[in-house]
C-alpha cells in the first residue's frame, strides 16, 4: 500500500533529514516508529501525510505515484488518511464534537447521519462529559484524545499518530492503544511515533522501526 | 481578529458549555473572526462615499446634459435698442422672420420685465427701470433633427432688422462642457479612489482575517478540504459584508441628498444660485435615476468582498501542497 | 496577519537559519504583523482624503474672507442713464461728494468699456455697443476702521445727483456668506467622516493584529511585561504607520492642490469662470498658508493609530489578571 | 513560601475541579505532581503562576496575600516564577535564542549580558545546533527543550512544570530532570506536573503528591 525507495529529505539547504528510507507497508499492518528526539519521525509521518514532498527518492500511495500527482487530486487521498498532529491542531472555536466531526462534515455529512458515532467515539476516550466543551477548556490529555478521535472518526485507510499519548496516564495510554489496535482489525493501516517503550510494550506483535541519523533500522 | 475568540470563555474566565439540546453546529468559519464591527465601520463609509460620489456624477451630468441640449436647441435673438425703429417693432420684425424660416419650432420674446429681470444679479434687484432701454431676447427653439443653416439665418437677421444679432451660444456651450467635463473626471478619480480604498480594506481584512484563522485554514486544507470550499467559508462573510455595508452606506448616501434637494427647495436661500439655477442649470436635486444608480453599490462592495477574499484565500492556499 | 509569518519559512518550505554573525534580535512584535502593506494604503488614501478636505475648506474660508473683506469695504454707486444730465457729469458729481466724506479712502468710476465687458456674459460679446445707455458703477472703498454713515450717504446721493443710488452689498454679502458656510460644514462633515474612518479602520486594524499576535501578548503578559511595555510594542508600530502614511498622503494632497493651481493658470480656459473669479472670488488658487494646515495630517494620523492601538491593547490586556 | 488553604476552584458553572486543597511548600523543596488526565493539575499550576484566582480559600506566595494584591503588582511576581506550559507557548516569529532570552529581554537585560548564559543553556538541553531556528520548524521535543530553557534562565525562585518530558526520549527525559534538580540545588522551588513514572522513580528523594477528585494525596 506505501512503497518508499531511497527517499531522502532535507529542509531548504539544510542537513539532510532522511537520508535513505527505504520500506514497503503493507495494507492492514501495524507499525511503531520511534527514534530520539529531533532524528525526524514527525518530517516521516507528514511524508506520509502529504504534507511534504521527498528531496528525491520515490514515494508511492495507494498505488499513485505522489511525484505526478496533480494537486486537484491530492484533497481526495487526504480524505483516506488520519492523523493525529504531534500538536493536536483542534479548532478553538468548535466544540469537541464538532471538531471530531469536522472530517465527515467536509464530506458532506449530514450531523443527523454521523451524531451518533461521534459520541459514541467520545465516550471511548472518554470525553463523554466535554463533548460540548472548545478546545481551549480542555486539559493536555483531553484535546490529545480530541486529535485522536477526529484522526479515527472517518474509519481511514492509513491511520498516523504522532506521540498520541504523550499527555495521557498510562491506564488511558493503554486504552488509546486499544482503540488503535480494533482499528488496525477493522483493515485500517496504523503507523504510530512514539517514545513510550512501555507502550510499545503492550503490544509485541507490532514492528517497532528505529530511526536514527536518517536511516531506519528494524528493531523487532 | 481579537473578537475571533471572544466567544470562547477564556481558560481564565469561566467554564461550562451549552447543554445538547440547546446546541447547534457552528459554522467553520466564525463570522467575527472574518468580518468584525470596525471593519463593517469602515466599508460602510466607503460605501457611503462611493454612494456620494456616484450621485454628484449623476447629479453633474444630468447638468451638463441640461445645458448642452438646452443650449444646442435654443438660440437666441438680442434686439439692441437702436435707431429710431420702436424696440417693439424691430421684436415683431425678427420673430416674422424667423417663423418663416424652416426648422424653427417657435420664436418667444422676452417682455421687458423678463429683460430686466435678468439683469437684476448684476446690478441689483430694482435699480433695473422699465424706460432704461436695455437689449430684449427672443429665444428660438430649433428642431433639432432639421437645423435650420443657422449662418443663413444670422445674415437676414442682421440685413432685415436693425440691431438684431443671432447668438448661437456656441461659445458659452463649449466652455460650459469643458468646465464640466473636468468636474466630472475630478468625481470619477475620487470614485476610483473609493474604490482602491475598499479593496485595500478588504484585502487587509481578509490577510488579517486569514492570519486569524490560519489554523482553521492548515487544518481544513489537511483533512481533505478542497481549496473552493475553503474559500467559500471567508466568501460568505464577505458577501453579507458588502451587502449589509453597502445597503448602510446607500441609504445614507440617498439621505444625504434628499435633504440636500430639501434643503435647496426649502430655502427662499441663496437667490444668487436660484437665479443662476433657473437661468442655466436646471434644478440642483438629484433626479431619480440619479437615486437608481445608487443601488449598483450594494452588489459592487459585495462582488469587491466576494472576489478580493477569494482571491487571497486561494493565493495563500496554494504555497501548500 | 498573514504575511505575519511570512519570514519564518514554512515548515513545508525551507530550512537553514542564519548563522550566528548575521543576526540581531528580532522585535519582540513582528512589524509586517501589525501593520502591513494594505494598511498603510488604506490609511494613506485616508490622510489624502483628509488633505484634500482641509486643503479644500481652507480654499473656500479663504474666498469667503475675500468675499467678505472686499464687500464690506467696498460699495458701489450706480449712475443710471437719465434725465437731461450726461452721465459723465452724473459722474463727477457723484464722485465729488464721495471724496468729500470722511471715512472714504477712494472713489473710481467704471469706464464705459468696463461697464459694458460686465454685460458680456449676459449679452453676449460685443453685442453691448458703447452708445448703449447702461448704468455705470463707481467703485468706493471705505476705511473700514472709521466707517462713513452710509445711510446719510445714500440719501445725500440721492437728492444732489439724479439717478445714483448706492448699494452696499449687504444683501449679497450675507447671501454669499450664508452659501460658503454651507459648503464649509458640508467639507468638515466631510472631514469629520475621513476622521472616523481612520479611527475604525486602526480599531480594526489592531483588533486583527492582536488576534494575530495574540500568543505574542499572552506570553509577555505571562513571563511578568508590564501593560505599558506591551502596548507599546503595538503602538510604535502605528506611530510609524501613521507618520508614514499621513506624509505620503500629504504630498498626494498637496500635489493635487498645485496641479489645480497650475491648470486654472494654464488654461486660458474657461472665460466664466474667470470672469467670476475676478469679479468676486478671487484666485482660485490654494495659499501657501492653507499648504501648511495640511502638515497636520501626519502627526494627527499617528496620533490617532497610537491612542487608538494603545486604547485597544489595554483594554484586551485588562481583560487578563 | 507558598501556602494553600481550603483552596476551591471551579471554572465558571461548572463544577467543583479543585475542592479542598491545602499544603504548604517550603522553599528549596522539589515536589512531583501525578494523576489522572483531566484532573486539574494543570489548573492547579495556573494558580500557582497567579493565571487564575481560586473559587475560594486562601493563597498566599511569597508573603503575600494573592486576594489582596494589585494588579499592578503581579508582573514583578511573576518575573520570579518560570512556566513551562503543557503546550510550550513559544513565539513562531522569534528564534530560540530570542524566545528563551525573552525573560531577560523584557526585564531591560541587554543581549551583550545574557548571549553566553543563553547559549550555554541552549547547549545542555540539546539545541546548540538550532540556537537560531524559528519554532515552526523545532521538532516537538526540540519545542519542549525551548520552553524549558525559557522557563529556567532567569534563575526564578520557582520553577513550575506541566509534563515537561512529554514529547523527548527517556535518555533525553533524565537529562532534563537533572537540569531541574541543578537549579534546585541552587535554591529554587521546583513543582513537576508529569504522568511519566520512571520520571519519578529517578528522583526519589523528592515527594509525589497525587491530585484525584480534586483532592491531593500524598504519595511517598
Ligand atoms: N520546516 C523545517 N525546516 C527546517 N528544519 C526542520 C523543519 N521541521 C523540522 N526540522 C528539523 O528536522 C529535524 C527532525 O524534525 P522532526 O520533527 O521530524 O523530529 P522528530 O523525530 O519528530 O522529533 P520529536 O521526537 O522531538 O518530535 C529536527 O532537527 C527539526 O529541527
Ligand atoms: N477554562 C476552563 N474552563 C472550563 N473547564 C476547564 C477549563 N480549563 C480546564 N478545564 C477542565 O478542568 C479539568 C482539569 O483540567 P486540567 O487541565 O487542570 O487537567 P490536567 O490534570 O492538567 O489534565 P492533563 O493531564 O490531561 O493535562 C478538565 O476536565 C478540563 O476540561
Ligand atoms: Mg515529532
Ligand atoms: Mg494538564
Amino acid at each position: 500500500m506505501i512503497h518508499f525507495e531511497n527517499v531522502g529529505l532535507r529542509y531548504g539547504v539544510g542537513p539532510e533529514i532522511l537520508k535513505d528510507i527505504s520500506f514497503h507497508i503493507e495494507a492492514g499492518s501495524f507499525h511503531f516508529l520511534t527514534g530520539p528526539s529531533g532524528t525526524g519521525k514527525s518530517t516521516l509521518l507528514q511524508l506520509l501525510f502529504l504534507a511534504l514532498r521527498p528531496t528525491r527518492g520515490l514515494i508511492s500511495m495507494f498505488g499513485h505515484d505522489i511525484a505526478t500527482l496533480s494537486g486537484r487530486r491530492l484533497p481526495r487521498l487526504r480524505r483516506r488518511i488520519g492523523v493525529v498532529f504531534q500538536e493536536f491542531r483542534l479548532l478553538d472555536h468548535l466544540t469537541t464534537f464538532d471538531n471530531v466531526a469536522l472530517p465527515l462534515r467536509i464530506q458532506g455529512g449530514r450531523e443527523s447521519e454521523y451524531r451518533h458515532d461521534v459520541e459514541e467515539l467520545l465516550n471511548w476516550v472518554g470525553l463523554g462529559e466535554r463533548v460540548y466543551a472548545h478546545p481551549p477548556l480542555l486539559s493536555g490529555g483531553e484535546k490529545q484524545r480530541a486529535a485522536i478521535a477526529r484522526a479515527v472518526i472517518g474509519q481511514p485507510d492509513l491511520l498516523l499518530a504522532d506521540e498520541p499519548t504523550g499527555n495521557v496516564d498510562p491506564q488511558l495510554a493503554e486504552r488509546l492503544l486499544r482503540l488503535f489496535i480494533e482499528l488496525n482489525r477493522l483493515g485500517t493501516t496504523v503507523v504510530i511515533a512514539t517514545h513510550d517503550h512501555s507502550l510499545m510494550a503492550q503490544f509485541e506483535d507490532a514492528p517497532v522501526w528505529h530511526l536514527n541519523n536518517g536511516y531506519i533500522e528494524v528493531l523487532r | 481578529m481579537a473578537q475571533n475568540k471572544d466567544h470562547i470563555r477564556g481558560r481564565n474566565k469561566t467554564g461550562g458549555e451549552k447543554k445538547p439540546e440547546q446546541r447547534k453546529s457552528a459554522p467553520i468559519m466564525p463570522a467575527s473572526g472574518v468580518a468584525g464591527r470596525p471593519l463593517l465601520i469602515a466599508i460602510t463609509i466607503m460605501c457611503y462615499f462611493a454612494s456620494v460620489t456616484i450621485g454628484s456624477v449623476a447629479l453633474i451630468t444630468n447638468i451638463v446634459d441640461n445645458w448642452t441640449s438646452q443650449i444646442s436647441s435654443q438660440v437666441t435673438v438680442q434686439i439692441k435698442p437702436v435707431g429710431t425703429t420702436s424696440q417693439a417693432d424691430q421684436i415683431t420684425a425678427a420673430v416674422t422672420i424667423l417663423k418663416a424660416t424652416k426648422g424653427i419650432l417657435s420664436a418667444l420674446p422676452q417682455t421687458a420685465k423678463e429683460a430686466s429681470r435678468m439683469l437684476e444679479p448684476w446690478l441689483g434687484a430694482g435699480n433695473v427701470l422699465e424706460d432704461l432701454p436695455i437689449p430684449r431676447l427672443i429665444l428660438v427653439r430649433i428642431d433639432q433633427k432639421d437645423p435650420p443653416d443657422l449662418k443663413a439665418l444670422a445674415l437676414k437677421l442682421r440685413q432685415q432688422v436693425q440691431g438684431a444679432v443671432l447668438d448661437d451660444h456656441s461659445q458659452w456651450q463649449s466652455e460650459l462642457t469643458r468646465t464640466a467635463t473636468a468636474i466630472r473626471l475630478a468625481a470619477m478619480s475620487i470614485l476610483v479612489l473609493v474604490i482602491l480604498t475598499t479593496i485595500s480594506i478588504v484585502i487587509f481584512a481578509t490577510r488579517a482575517a486569514m492570519a486569524g484563522n490560519r489554523d482553521i485554514v492548515e487544518v481544513l486544507h489537511m483533512i481533505g478540504a478542497r481549496q473552493g470550499y475553503i474559500a467559500r467559508q471567508f466568501q460568505i462573510h464577505f458577501l453579507f459584508l458588502g451587502i449589509k455595508a453597502g445597503i448602510i452606506g446607500v441609504l445614507l448616501g440617498a439621505g444625504t441628498f434628499l435633504a440636500f434637494n430639501f434643503t435647496l427647495g426649502a430655502t427662499s436661500g441663496s437667490d444668487i444660485l436660484n437665479a443662476a439655477n433657473n437661468a442655466f442649470i436646471g434644478p440642483l436635486a438629484l433626479h431619480p435615476q440619479g437615486f437608481a444608480y445608487l443601488l449598483a453599490v450594494p452588489p459592487v462592495a459585495a462582488f469587491i468582498g466576494v472576489l478580493t477574499s477569494r482571491y487571497s484565500v486561494l493565493r495563500f492556499l496554494s504555497a501548500m501542497i
